[in-house]
């Protein structure tokens, strides 16, 4: 297999797996930017748009758990993907709206370390409360048929072809967010949020609303990353929390705030991790051929420090970001 | 964990509020003369030492032996041993997070990091618990000190996020790369532990009144570290840090601007807290003679966050009432009889107390408790 | 469930004494009201023997543990294991299923004269978690026995506290070579057979099927069991012909696998190995499946369970792999045994309920054997016995390892269209036990050092 | 030799510049007031001095030695105090513990490995944390939170945070804003004590001009970033560039 093959098969790799990081990573970012919000229910927020997009999609089993106690063994909607694409968003972006209302405000003049212990707990309440209902069991969230089965592309060959959709749906997703930021009043006031809050506020314009509602975009983001990175695995409680860590990485390496940063980030992580698993180092005559796979979630980690390192708010932050 | 053991609980508010002034001045009223003796006495070096050191004697008895009370309990000696490890490692962490202001996801690192070394030490090295738990903590210390040094490059929200990050670049070295010396996910099954001082094998029975009482040498041994780490940490919050670490807490620019080193003094809370997880890490390999994987997971980190909260965030021993009341809720409660109709549910409740903690009660089960000793006292004094 | 508080406070001591040996016993036996020497007259033999682990058994019942999954992935196989467990402890006591027919020294009233009470405790399958679960049965709630698991490093972690203890531990599912190889112990025993068998069981069907002078490519869960099942299909795969032509260590709960298919993928095999294990196994399997490989090579799932079947329905038609049994084996110990479990729960065994079944009678068929609960005889009395009493024929718990030397089902997924709720594997062969065998100083058995009696 | 000096002190925040090329010396034992309009660079002068705030150019030098390069903390270890515009206190901590923490900064060093060393056995710290609430009239309500004081009394507490850790120059800022005027003549008196008891060198910014001309040696006027004045309260009454800059001198 040629070099370039190889280098395009890691490349296609890396950006879907770096593709849920980022939609993850904007809404983490964009939350905590503006509103200095950590949120450590973010995950809790994939997880609920994964079983919402798991029920809304297909019918499912569940044979444990409450539900299944109480005789619904079979629960779902059983409307299709696209259905589910269009109203998981929807769902988690008003809840994301009802969590900034009665979660976050109260807690803004709290201390950032309340703030994430109080999404902390939540995120625990949201796991368990998933587990309780549909059991701790894994479920098989079904590609939706026009997308199941292998593409075959040049170069790579055989590619399974719900991984393009990934990519593609998220880049499309990426850019609505993006024009929606650089583009609009709207987006003026949060990116302005994002640099000087006083100084927005001194200027007399209201930012409660609009802050709202990158509460929500945030949200819906990890909603739909729920949906379209559902398919991929088996689908259980811990899912959530699984995800958050690596996602706040991204948030780390590109910069607090900056959605290029944050694709940038999840770019990064999605091809260390794919040409660490990919990648041995074999020197025939000394006899070493080491594979480096089982250091690829260590590798993504050993980058976020080095960077941090080097450039301490990220690639694409600003340096007047003080905590 | 109920009224039985809050003997010791009341001793400790650590700082130096000796100088408070209590109630009313007048003091015809017995109780009054004698609560004010007390709250003189309470804060005592001496005071707080002995009163855990009955504390941590008469606990396990009364959990898992004594008539009635541990029928209610359902308690058994090797959980009790098994709180006081949880213990340690929480008020260490609150050093951290009550007294310095710092959330840190990644105390599994250093937990783990002491159990894994001294696992290691002990089937590669030496067989003495004594210099097991020391290799332990030597390591914990030398690894606070990085993922310290790293973690506060940047401030405010980023150090959870960062901690928790490096802990579990940890965890997944530990999990594949370097399973050959970690056992990867069977975890590290070659903990040989020898007897202490060579002498009393830490699996027997103290002598006479103090196996019914105590139990175990092993409970002793782990007792012993834990009157030690409550004597130390009392100590460091009545030095010159206990007060910057509040400092910090309450206004970090403040504190620099009257002239101290601010990173340096998180700095060395993260390692002072490290030191504390790398004992427990380190006992918590004396006491079950295996090391899971799972102690690097940062699911760890977030039980000593709850553990920590739960009990009493900036108390010196509330953390060790949070870590009993969460062990105790996830071991017994959680197995079943007689809880059945809990059981399912143990970590769906704990997550809702946690919350509700957080929200209404920032001061924990702890605060709870002393505003309940307040109250009470008030109305004795008033009548 | 848990007994009376007295025994409670005994067993604090007693342990004491278990860990100290004969010295500590003496002393102790002021303390405890010389409860230790005086204990049941009747069959627990607690006047021959000196007090150990839980030994002797207090009052009219005998405690066993269950240490099953009951929450996180496994939860489903935890249920089975359990059903399982209960139908035991109900045929000890009430008699029924193989109570006094293949287990003809079982009365059907309890073991030794004692009803069997049991407790329970959540692994979660997770080592840590499992061993604090077995710790409370052990040191609150007395158990003479534990039993269940359904991962290799829970069963090493119980194994280690079995020993530690001085309570028996019957392993139940565990396929790693190193629960009866390096960690083996002297208080755990498999029923199960392990990766070094399985790769024996496979070589026949597979080379049958597909084929004598292959090439091949291994996936493996990067933690101990994986590498066991890594080691032992290149090891015998490549004594019948086979090549390896390069393998990969997935991390432990990876569910993303398409860059390691993508390496299959280019390195133009025949044959694929998946040794993934429940989670692991299903994505991987589906992966693979999606990527379009079934339709260039073949797959081999050494280790087939209900996750992986359950979540990987429409990926496994044709693949071949093992399971710890089958209700298709046609063996009148089988069938009774499945019309029990039938009769009891409305629906067919899974092949874990088989096992866990089995090694709760074991037990007590080796206790009544022994005629005390003393567990250093119970260990004598399994140690190199030959029985052919749980559907699989002939087979023998080897004294070396403490490994049933045993037949294997090996499997294949039903086509999508035959396929039905818990009823996903065809049987394609039963491969006796002496096809599947190795000697003690080879294989998995030659690093295995059992430990202590208890009663040197 | 002054005791603080700037050297051509520029700071720009993207194309603003705060600062431009201020130039100043301070005597030592002299009360100089920083005065000049909102938006002068009052406030950003004060932060670079105090190193909050990277200069973009100049040098600080104080006692003689640069400070541009020093962490804040440095800069309080050497002599530099200051007193923040809004209370900036400890407010879970008790007034006593509040001075006893700026006290112990100026004992004890910026950091130290001594943390098994009891806090009483520094004496000096306990002499100094009562001097100094004595100083501020707040050591009768010693044991009260902080949280708990009136405003006036939480600026006082400021203030004598900022005395406790025994600078040599003290930096204030509008340290009067928003308090009553007995609350402001409590404090004017109260600075003027603590110049006369302590022979501080003292920094001030503030609006209040019968303050700053009260109280004042020398006023240097600020506009735009730039000193367009400087001298004693007289010379600055009757500039004419200052009554132009204060845009017709409404408060002269």
């Amino acid at each position: 297999m040629s070099l370039v093959s190889e280098a395009a098969r890691i490349l296609l790799n890396g950006l879907q797996t770096g593709a849920i990081y980022v939609l993850l990573a904007i809404g983490l970012s964009i939350i905590l930017g503006t509103l200095k919000f950590v949120n450590f229910a973010h995950g809790a927020l994939y997880l609920i748009g994964l079983y919402a997009g798991l029920l809304i999609s297909q019918e499912t089993t569940f044979s444990g758990g409450q539900l299944a106690e109480f005789g619904f063994g079979t629960i779902g909607l059983d409307w299709g993907f696209l259905a589910a694409l269009l109203i998981v968003p929807a769902l988690v972006f008003v809840l994301g709206i009802a969590m900034e209302r009665f979660v976050a405000r109260p807690f803004y003049d709290r201390p950032d370390t309340d703030q994430i212990l109080l999404t902390f707990g939540l995120a625990i309440v949201a796991q368990q409360v998933v587990r309780v209902l549909f059991s701790g069991s894994s479920q098989n969230f079904a590609q939706p048929s026009w997308a199941a089965g292998p593409l075959q592309l040049p170069l790579i060959g055989g590619f399974p072809q719900w991984r393009l959709w990934v990519i593609g749906i998220t880049a499309v997703l990426v850019l609505i967010v993006y024009a929606l930021i650089e583009f609009t009043d709207f987006g003026l006031t949060v990116r302005a949020g994002t640099q000087d809050t006083e100084m927005v506020q001194l200027l007399g314009i209201d930012i409660s609303r609009p802050y709202v509602v990158v509460f929500g975009i945030g949200a819906a983001l990890a909603g739909v990353a729920g949906v379209v990175g559902g398919p991929l695995n088996v689908v259980n409680p811990t899912v959530g929390t699984d995800i958050l860590v690596p996602a706040f990485i991204t948030v780390v390496i590109g910069g607090l705030g900056s959605i290029r940063g944050a694709v940038l980030g999840g770019l990064i992580l999605g091809i260390t991790e794919s040409f660490l698993i990919q990648w041995s180092l074999v020197i025939p005559s000394l006899g070493i051929d080491y594979g480096f796979a089982p250091w690829s979630q260590v590798g993504i980690y050993a980058i976020a420090a080095v960077i941090l390192l080097v450039r301490p708010q990220g690639l694409l932050g600003s340096e007047v970001d003080v905590s | 964990m109920s009224d039985e053991s809050a003997n010791p609980t009341d001793a400790p508010e650590t700082e130096a509020d000796g100088g408070k002034t209590l109630g009313g001045s007048a003091s015809e009223n017995t109780v009054t003369r004698l609560r004010t003796r007390w709250e003189g006495a309470r804060d005592r070096e001496v005071t707080v030492i002995g009163l855990t050191i009955v504390g941590v004697a008469v606990f396990p008895y009364l959990f898992a032996r004594a008539p009635v009370v541990s029928d209610l309990l359902q308690g058994y000696q090797e959980l009790a041993s098994l709180m006081l490890v949880w213990g340690i490692f929480a008020i260490g962490f609150d050093i951290l997070l009550g007294r310095t202001g710092l959330l840190s996801f990644g105390h599994a690192a250093l937990w783990g990091t002491g159990a894994y070394a001294a696992g290691w030490a002990s089937a590669n090295i030496t067989e003495f618990p004594l210099l097991v738990v020391l290799i332990g903590v030597s390591v914990t210390v030398v690894l606070s000190v990085v993922l310290g040094f790293l973690s506060l490059r940047r401030g405010g929200i980023y150090f959870a996020i960062l901690t928790l990050a490096f802990a579990q670049m940890i965890y997944y070295m530990a999990s594949a790369p370097l399973s050959f010396i970690t056992g990867g996910d069977n975890g590290f099954t070659g903990v040989e532990i020898g007897s202490f001082l060579g002498v009393f094998d830490l699996g027997t029975e103290l002598p006479s009144i103090a196996g019914t009482l105590i139990g175990t040498w092993r409970y002793a041994f782990i007792g012993a570290f834990l009157v030690f780490s409550v004597a130390a940490i009392h100590r460091v919050l009545n030095s010159p840090y206990g007060i910057v670490f509040r400092a910090i807490r309450e206004n970090e620019q403040r504190a620099q601007f009257v002239g101290f080193n601010v990173w340096r003094y998180k700095l060395a809370a993260f390692v002072l807290s490290g030191t504390f997880a790398g004992l427990a890490g380190a006992l918590f390999t004396i006491h079950g003679q295996y090391v899971p994987l799972s102690s690097l997971y940062w699911q760890t980190s977030g039980e000593v966050v709850i553990m920590t909260v739960l009990g009493g965030v900036g108390s010196l021993l509330g953390p060790l009432f949070g870590a009993g009341i969460y062990l105790w809720v996830e071991y017994i409660v959680s197995g079943g009889y007689p809880f059945e109709w809990i059981a399912p549910y143990w970590l769906l409740v704990l997550g809702l107390v946690f919350v509700s903690v957080v929200v209404l009660f920032p001061e924990g089960v702890w605060g709870l408790v002393g505003d309940l000793r307040r109250r009470v006292a008030t109305r004795l004094e008033e009548q | 469930m848990a007994d009376d508080n007295g025994s409670r406070s005994r067993r604090d001591v007693l342990k004491a004494a278990g860990a100290a040996g004969s010295v500590g016993i003496a002393g102790l036996a002021g303390c405890t009201g010389g409860s230790g020497g005086g204990g049941s007259g009747d069959g627990g033999g607690g006047e021959d023997y000196p007090s150990l682990g839980n030994f002797p058994v207090e009052g009219d019942t005998a405690t066993f543990g269950f240490t099953v999954p009951q929450t996180g992935s496994y939860q489903s196989e935890g249920q089975s294991e359990l059903q399982a467990y209960e139908l035991a402890v109900d045929h000890l006591n009430n008699g029924g299923g193989w109570v006094g027919n293949e287990f003809s020294n079982l009365s059907g009233d309890g073991v030794l004269g004692k009803q069997i009470d049991y407790v329970i405790g959540d692994t979660a399958t997770d080592p840590d978690t499992a061993r604090n679960a077995a710790s409370r049965m052990i040191n609150r709630d007395d158990v003479i026995m534990f039993t269940g698991g359904s991962s290799t490093s829970v069963a090493i972690a119980l194994e280690g506290l079995a020993q530690q203890e001085k309570v028996l531990y019957q392993c139940c599912l565990t396929h790693g070579n190193g629960t009866t190889g390096e960690d083996c112990r002297r208080y755990g025993f498999r029923e199960m057979f392990n990766a070094y068998m399985t790769a024996q069981a496979l070589v026949p069907p597979a080379t049958e099927a597909y084929g004598d002078d292959l090439r091949f490519f291994q996936l493996y869960a990067d933690y101990s069991w994986g590498q066991s099942v890594q080691s032992s299909m290149k090891q015998f795969f490549e004594e019948a012909g086979w090549t390896e032509v390069g393998n990969v260590a997935t991390p432990l709960g990876t569910s993303d696998f398409s860059s390691y298919l993508s390496q299959v993928q280019s390195a133009n095999v025949d044959v694929l190995f998946l040794d993934e294990y429940g989670l692991d196994g299903a994505n991987s399997l589906k992966q693979a499946v999606s990527q379009g490989l079934k339709d260039q090579i073949e797959i081999i799932v050494p280790l087939y369970n209900q996750l992986v079947a359950n979540n990987a329905k429409q990926a496994i038609p044709g693949v071949l792999g093992t399971t710890a049994w089958d209700p298709g084996i046609d063996d009148p110990s089988a069938d009774s045994f499945a019309q029990a479990f039938q009769d009891e729960y409305g629906s067919p065994p899974a092949g874990v309920a088989q096992l866990a079944y089995a090694q709760v009678l074991q037990y007590a068929a080796a206790a009544e054997r022994a005629g005390t609960f003393y567990p250093p005889e119970i260990i004598r009395q399994f140690e190199g016995y030959e029985y052919d009493n749980i559907g699989l024929g002939q087979e023998v718990m080897r004294k070396c390892d403490h490994q049933a030397q045993r037949a294997i089902p090996v499997v294949q997924g039903r086509p999508v269209d035959e396929q039905s709720e818990g009823d996903l594997v065809e049987l394609v062969n039963l491969v006796p036990s002496d096809q599947v065998g190795y000697e003690c100083n080879s294989g998995p058995a030659a690093k295995c050092e059992l430990g202590e009696y208890g009663d040197e | 030799m002054a005791l603080l000096e700037t050297q051509g002190l520029t700071k720009r925040f993207g194309g603003l510049t705060a600062t431009d090329d201020v130039n100043l010396a301070v005597e030592e034992g002299e009360v100089v007031s920083v005065i000049g309009p909102n938006g002068a660079g009052k406030t950003t002068l004060i932060n670079q001095i105090t190193r909050l705030l990277d200069p973009s150019e100049g040098d600080i030098v104080f006692k003689g030695e640069s400070i541009v390069e020093a962490e804040p903390h440095e800069v309080a270890q050497r002599g530099v105090s200051k007193s923040f515009q809004t209370a900036s206190i400890f407010p879970d901590l008790t007034v006593e513990q509040n001075a006893e923490i700026a006290a112990l900064g100026a004992e004890h060093g910026s950091f130290r490995l001594n943390f098994f060393r009891h806090r009483n056995q520094y004496p000096g710290v306990s002499e100094g944390t009562r001097k100094t609430l004595e100083a501020v009239s707040l050591w009768q309500k010693r044991n009260t939170p902080a949280s708990d004081l009136p405003y006036g009394d939480k600026r006082r507490l400021e203030i004598g945070i900022a005395l406790a850790s025994e600078p040599d120059l003290l930096l204030m800022d509008e340290p009067t804003a928003g308090m009553s005027p007995e609350e402001t003549n409590a404090t004017v008196s109260l600075v003027e004590t603590v110049k006369e008891e302590l022979g501080l060198t003292l920094v001030l910014i503030e609006h209040d001009m019968e303050i700053v001309f009260g109280i004042s040696d020398r006023i240097i006027v600020l506009n735009r970033g730039r000193v367009i004045a400087e001298g004693t309260p007289e010379e600055i009454q009757g500039d004419p560039d200052v009554q132009e800059a204060y845009l017709g001198g409404a408060d002269l």
